[in-house]
């Protein structure tokens, strides 16, 4: 025991004199006036972690692409991803790290409602900026933090976009309704089955499920209802596999769903039983915006896969943050945390899902919102889909 | 002799350059594995005892001043401990396999989240959330709660051995979270997966900062929770639960009431998490039932079973380094790795900024940890910390 | 006045096979010994009497009071305690734990008293120290008192198990082949310790032997098993000499046909 | 209430729990059998599985790119993708086994399960690397065959498509050939002489080393197979999601009794008709108030009413304590 403890000490000690060589900073401070950092927080392993890579990628992109100006002032700008796992625990553990890192000037994200809320009890304490690109969770916003900006639409101005068109455009009589019980699915599917009953249309179900492979038990008794429409609050991962299923079981309802569906995995999943379903979408159509269609490229080609349902947010959500810190460091001086995050909130920004800019709470003044269609089987051909309507609505005011 | 010094030394120049260096992830581990050493060193009590105390009473604040995160490491290892002691009672010393341990977490959160936010005046109407202050009685409900939840599985359980418990208690887990997520309707007890916010924290003496307070508190629950379970464990109450581990049938017949012991049991190891629910709920601000999942208990166990079964330092240990390598070490390495990769260096002629975004080390931090747990299970199944078995002092016959 | 122990019409099934058969026993004080062939039903008999069976006929009771239904650990409180033919010991604790833990239903703390750490605690935790180590003193443990039980050699562990037992202070000592695989020196000083028990406690002991040298030697009376049934009780000499026992032993009835194995390990 | 759809849905979803019953029965096969010889749960069976179903889905896409899906007939496809899936997965367990396991036989209880938990944390993430690095994808998607998907349609609201018949067919027949290769061929004896007693085995000069290394190899075979027709039945697999079923399973399992193969079995299709049944009435029977989201609730709360009655599982023996 004693040797042991001797040799112990000894490890410490030449440790210590290591890491007094080494210290992290060493790599730090080669640009001339200073880094830059722009942190991710988004689940990188772990079952969610398509979409959190989704929206570290999209924002990575982002920040190569328009770098450029910040770097010619003599800044280095980098990315810095970290992994919440989905878990609130670790999101906080993260954001504390984040905000101890006097470079990191903005955080995109976070994927989960769930983790995106204590988390930004912590950005708060030092005013350092969040753009949401997915959390759609009201309270997200409602709690009116300076620092909190979101650029999605809301779970409950999406589920009345669908209960409009289902009532409106698709003249449907009679809906099911499925969720994937997250706050999101859950929350959408929510918002359009009290709005399609105050439409008039008859809600012949409202089901949530954590399955993600086997449908059967549930789509039974959908089949035999036989309803006019099926809506599904969901992401696509779980979506796809009851829409095929659905199909395959011979139901034969029309689908709706919201953006969690804005994927070309969504084709790839569930094939031809979902041609000619429809979505809404934040996210502008590349017929639209010619932007969106050069970023699907471009992200094709860097990443070598179509972008996941939130990296077209996240790409702009760090298309914001870069302006944002351009407009901070005109003068040449380094940026404030204080100072960024009061000049997102004067950001007005044409990107890939719309033209955004900031009401008081952070959340997109007057959102766009899309109704697409699928336009065939084929993944390749996604940014084919087509918008049937678009639909303009504000986020609504704090409900007391 | 040279050992006290050596460990006051070490305790000294790792605080030194933690304030020296305050994002260095190593030198923090540093301090932290100099506390170890003077728990092992062969060094007077009074010593240990003045040394610990001066780390985590007045250095790591200070500390954690340098750089929050610390901090909040700090504050969620003291959380992990108190689940790990918990649990320990139950499978380490009464040898109750639970794998739904993390309910009774839940049930402690829960019950603060929902009186101590608006949330609960969906059900009674108004007058919530509850005055700050309450959260303090709160402390004693959760552990109450925990305590009662803990008995109420327990009952039914009592028969089961093993695997059978296990599962038991598996499910049982999982019905708390299955719950939590879907039980905002038909009554609306706990927003379901939207989660309760904003909850209420406690009131501060003194205006301390919340993350230096959340810290001190959970600091003062873990000493209760050690001398708790330290004694315990060095009763005929221990020595019951110990026996029952070894050999129930023996264990009855030789006058242990099985079902009492049991019970003791799982109500002694639920109650501390639930003490501790109700502190996370608070620190946390919001909670849903993301945070209860089934990998939450095997985490725990995880570190009950790493430090060194039915020990409690092993426990102690055993969660430190479980947290600390979830929370610090694999993502310091993925973000050293990553500044590496940012800088543009090249090893063997290879340009780290060149590599593809499928080898991206934050997302391979639970492969490594997988693997450390395997390792560790082949060279050292004992545990970090094993139980020493204390030779007694023996009475005069 | 009832007898110390008593037992009647003790009939146990095990689905189709019926272990034990309308057995009578009772003992006052002394040494009594059960014998008979494997399988006969002797450790079934012990299961019933500690209440790890429970009997489908029959009563047994203790000082007058019923057995039947009680849970082990009250059976126990109550002043019987026993042994196990093959040695049960907590085998990772020390062998002084192993006593302090047959003490348990002898310990008067409440969970408040553990807690709190006061007087009472220490005054009852000293006690049991105490007596634990007379106790292990008495049967020549005390040298090996922080051991680990698994670690202890064959013999040490066996006497582990009589002080453990004795520990609860049992009036009725159940002893379950106390002791077999020990040479015959072992045996002996075993029963001399036993003797000098009986006579120091006035504690009553029911022994369940296969050496014969043993039983003959130590036993007051002498109940003999077979299939289930008692087929003969009496005084060591007046069993030996009793052809039901003979005949049971040499299995002249069923020609050398397979005993069934019952309920015995 | 509608009693007619109450009733006339009965079929389809009896028929429903029964596939997914198989399923379970399948992958819980895994679990007992390891449970039967070394007493220890194999936490990581849930990821062989899904290295079945994964090894399946490769070969059915680089069949597809070399066009051979369309020119082979289907039941060929099919068994081709079954027996390579089982043989991945087999192997996979057995190498698992070698690395993991085997150092730890004879540690305490609790030490093979963490290990297990750890190779199960590690071969995720694994799975969803060498997809990643192959792909660039780890959410793969079984390609279909359209003699799979023909449905028979019995009623209007019933129908039965080809591949249910093929995954209780398959699930069927295995069990059949691991019941008779356990009771009728000299290895099973060997594996059941290990489970009784591994010393007495070995003296009788039986390998153990050996037979445990087969058992792996059979409970993984049967957990690839078991992923291949998950992956045919359900069509989308990622790295994880073997997690859930594989819970299920082994609740299952410990339903029938574990270490007990038929136990498995039955305990599989209870657990699936039950789940089945839950998930399609409770809201029905309820109007809303519950719905299919307690489907779990209502199955582990019958496995822990089950448990109290008989602490054994289902055709676990009735525990007798002997002193």
């Amino acid at each position: 025991m004693n040797r042991y403890l001797v040799r112990l000490a000894l490890v410490f000690a030449v440790t210590v004199g290591l890491a007094a060589l080494l210290p992290a900073s060493s790599l730090e401070a080669q640009a001339s006036k200073g880094t830059i950092k722009i942190a991710t927080q988004s689940p990188l392993s772990g079952g969610q972690a398509a979409l959190g890579e989704g929206i570290k990628l999209g924002a990575q992109l982002a920040i190569e692409k328009f770098r450029g100006g910040l770097e010619k002032r003599g800044f280095k700008v980098e990315l810095v991803p970290f992994d919440d796992q989905a878990k609130p625990d670790v999101g906080v553990a993260n954001a504390k790290n984040i905000i101890a890192d006097k470079d990191i000037m903005v955080v995109v994200g976070h994927l989960n409602s769930g983790v995106a809320i204590p988390s930004s009890e912590v950005y708060k304490e030092v005013n350092l900026a969040m753009v949401s690109p997915a959390n759609t969770n009201p309270v997200i916003t409602d709690r009116g933090y300076p620092n909190v900006f979101r650029i999605c639409g809301r779970d409950d101005v999406q589920g009345v976009v669908g209960a409009e068109f289902a009532k409106g455009t698709m003249k449907v009589k009679s809906a099911y309704v499925i969720h994937d019980k997250t706050a999101y699915g859950q929350g959408v599917a929510e918002f359009f089955k009290a709005d399609a009953e105050k439409k008039g249309i008859k809600i012949l179900g409202f089901e949530g499920t954590e399955e993600k492979s086997n449908f059967d038990p549930i789509i039974t008794p959908i089949k035999a209802k036989n309803p006019d429409l099926i809506y599904f609050g969901g992401i696509y991962e779980q979506a796809g596999p009851f829409f095929k299923q659905a199909r395959e079981k011979g139901v034969k309802s029309k689908f709706l769903g919201p953006d969690g569906l804005d994927s070309s995995d969504l084709v790839r999943i569930a094939g031809k039983a979902v041609v000619g379903m429809y979505y809404t979408s934040v996210a502008g159509p590349v017929s639209v915006y010619p932007q969106a269609k050069q970023f699907a490229e471009e992200y094709k080609k860097k990443f070598g896969k179509n972008p996941e349902p939130f990296a077209a947010q996240a790409y702009d959500s760090a298309a914001i943050a870069i302006k944002a810190l351009e407009a901070v460091t005109k003068t040449g001086k380094a940026p404030t945390r204080d100072a960024v995050t009061a000049a997102i909130r004067d950001v007005r920004h044409t990107g890939i899902t719309g033209t955004v800019e900031f009401d008081a709470k952070g959340d997109p003044k007057k959102a766009l919102y899309f109704v697409l269609q699928v336009a065939g089987e084929n993944p390749e051909k996604w940014s084919d889909n087509k918008e049937v309507k678009r639909l303009s609505i504000a986020a609504p005011p704090v409900k007391k | 002799m040279i050992q006290a010094a050596l460990a006051t030394g070490l305790v000294g120049l790792s605080a030194w350059a933690v304030a020296t260096f305050p994002r260095s992830v190593v030198v923090f581990l540093l301090f932290q594995g100099s506390l170890l050493f003077v728990y092992l060193a062969r060094i007077p009590r009074w010593l240990r005892t003045a040394l610990l105390a001066l780390a985590l009473l007045v250095l790591m604040p200070v500390l954690g001043h340098f750089n929050g995160y610390y901090l909040e490491i700090a504050t969620q290892v003291g959380i992990f401990v108190a689940l790990a002691l918990g649990l320990n009672i139950v499978v380490g010393l009464a040898g109750l396999l639970d794998l739904g341990y993390v309910a009774f977490f839940a049930v402690g959160a829960y019950s603060w989240a929902i009186f101590g936010s608006p949330h609960a005046n969906i059900m009674f109407g108004g007058g919530f959330p509850l005055a700050p202050g309450w959260f303090y009685a709160f402390l004693l409900v959760g552990l109450l709660l925990g305590a009662g939840t803990g008995v109420l599985l327990g009952l039914p359980v009592l028969r089961l051995r093993g695997d059978y418990l296990a599962i038991v208690t598996l499910g049982f887990g999982e019905v708390i979270r299955v719950l939590a997520n879907n039980l905002d309707k038909p009554v609306n007890i706990t927003n379901g997966p939207k989660g309760i916010t904003p909850i209420s924290r406690p009131p501060v003496p003194f205006d301390v900062p919340y993350a230096e307070a959340f810290y001190f508190l959970v600091l003062l629950i873990v000493v209760v929770v050690v001398l708790v379970n330290r004694r315990l464990e060095d009763s005929h109450v221990g020595r019951a639960w110990e026996a029952i581990r070894e050999d129930e049938l023996a264990a009855q017949a030789m006058g242990v009431p099985l079902v009492r012991s049991k019970l003791l049991a799982f109500g002694c190891g639920a109650s501390f998490a639930g003490i501790m629910g109700v502190v996370f709920s608070a620190k946390q601000v919001f909670i849903n039932p993301e945070s209860f999942t089934f990998l939450e208990s095997i985490g725990v166990l995880a570190m009950v079973i790493l430090g060194g079964m039915g020990s409690i330092p092993g426990a102690v240990v055993g969660a430190t380094v479980v947290t600390v390598l979830n929370l610090q070490v694999l993502k310091g390495f993925s973000l050293w790795l990553n500044e590496l990769k940012n800088a543009g260096v090249v090893v063997l002629g290879y340009n780290l900024a060149d590599l593809p975004t499928q080898l991206e080390p934050a997302k391979y931090e639970r492969m490594i940890f997988g693997a450390i747990l395997v390792l560790m299970m082949i060279f050292r199944p004992q545990g970090i910390l094993p139980v020493r078995r204390r030779a007694r002092e023996l009475g005069t016959p | 006045m009832s007898a110390l122990f008593e037992a009647r019409g003790i009939t146990k099934r095990f689905g189709g096979l019926t272990a034990l058969h309308a057995v009578d026993f009772a003992l006052d004080a002394g040494i009594a010994s059960i014998i008979g062939p494997n399988g006969a039903g002797k450790t079934t008999l012990f299961n019933v009497f500690t209440g790890l069976y429970r009997a489908e006929e029959g009563g047994v009771t203790f000082r007058g009071q019923p057995l039947l239904g009680l849970r082990p650990d009250q059976i126990t409180a109550l002043g019987i305690c026993r042994t196990f033919q093959n040695i049960r010991l907590f085998g990772n604790m020390t062998a002084i734990e192993n006593v302090l833990v047959g003490m348990h239903a002898r310990v008067r703390l409440g969970l408040r008293d553990v807690l709190a750490r006061g007087p009472r605690f220490h005054a009852s935790e000293g006690a049991l120290m105490a007596r634990a180590s007379a106790l292990l003193e008495r049967v020549g443990l005390l040298p090996q008192a922080n051991e680990v039980a698994r670690n202890l050699p064959y013999g040490d562990q066996r006497r582990l198990e009589l002080a453990r037992a004795l520990a609860s202070e049992p009036a009725l000592l159940l002893l379950d082949e106390p002791t077999a695989g020990m040479t015959r020196g072992e045996a002996g000083a075993l029963m001399g310790l036993l003797r000098a028990l009986v006579a120091d406690l006035g504690l009553a002991v029911v022994l369940i032997e296969h050496n014969m040298r043993v039983v003959m030697g130590v036993s007051d009376r002498v109940t003999v098993l077979d299939h289930g049934e008692k087929i003969s009780e009496g005084a060591p000499h007046e069993v030996q000499a009793d052809p039901r026992v003979i005949e049971a032993y040499l299995g002249t009835r069923h020609s050398g046909a397979p005993r069934r194995r019952l309920a015995e390990r | 209430m509608d009693l007619p759809l109450l009733v006339g849905i009965f079929p389809q979803v009896f028929l429903d729990g029964l596939i997914l019953g198989f399923m379970y029965a399948l992958i819980a096969l895994g679990y007992t059998m390891v449970y039967g010889v070394l007493e220890f749960i194999n936490f990581a069976h849930s990821e062989i599985f899904i290295v079945g179903a994964f090894v399946g889905v490769e070969i059915l896409l680089g069949m597809r790119a070399a066009g051979w899906l369309e020119a082979l007939p289907w039941p060929l496809v099919l068994l081709l993708i079954l027996v390579a899936g089982m043989a991945g997965a087999g192997l996979l367990a057995v190498s698992v086994e070698r690395i993991a396991y085997r150092p730890l036989r004879g540690a305490p209880r609790l030490i093979p399960l963490i290990s297990a938990i750890g190779v199960s944390f590690f071969l995720q993430d694994l799975i969803r690397l060498v997809e990643s690095i192959w792909r660039n994808a780890f959410n793969l998607v079984y390609p279909t065959m359209d003699a799979l998907n023909h449905r028979f349609e019995l009623t209007e609201t019933i129908d039965v498509s080809v591949k249910s018949l093929v995954v209780i067919a398959a699930a069927l027949a295995m069990l059949w050939a691991l019941h008779a290769l356990v009771n009728r061929t000299k290895i099973g004896t060997a594996i059941r002489a290990v489970a009784e007693d591994q010393a007495a085995a070995s003296l009788m000069g039986i390998d153990v080393n050996r037979i445990i290394s087969l058992t792996f190899l059979i409970g993984g075979a049967m957990g690839g197979a078991a992923g291949v027709l998950f992956g045919v039945q359900y069509g989308l697999i990622n790295p994880y999601s073997g997690f859930i079923p594989g819970l299920k399973a082994f609740t299952a399992a410990v339903l029938g009794g574990i270490g007990n193969i038929p136990g498995a079995m039955i305990g599989g299709v209870v657990l699936g008709l039950l789940e089945a049944f839950a998930a399609s009435y409770l809201s029905l029977l309820t109007g809303g108030a519950f719905g299919a989201e307690y489907k779990d609730i209502f199955a582990f709360s019958v496995l822990i009413l089950i448990l109290i009655f008989r602490p054994k599982g289902l055709l676990g023996e009735i525990v007798r304590e002997r002193a």
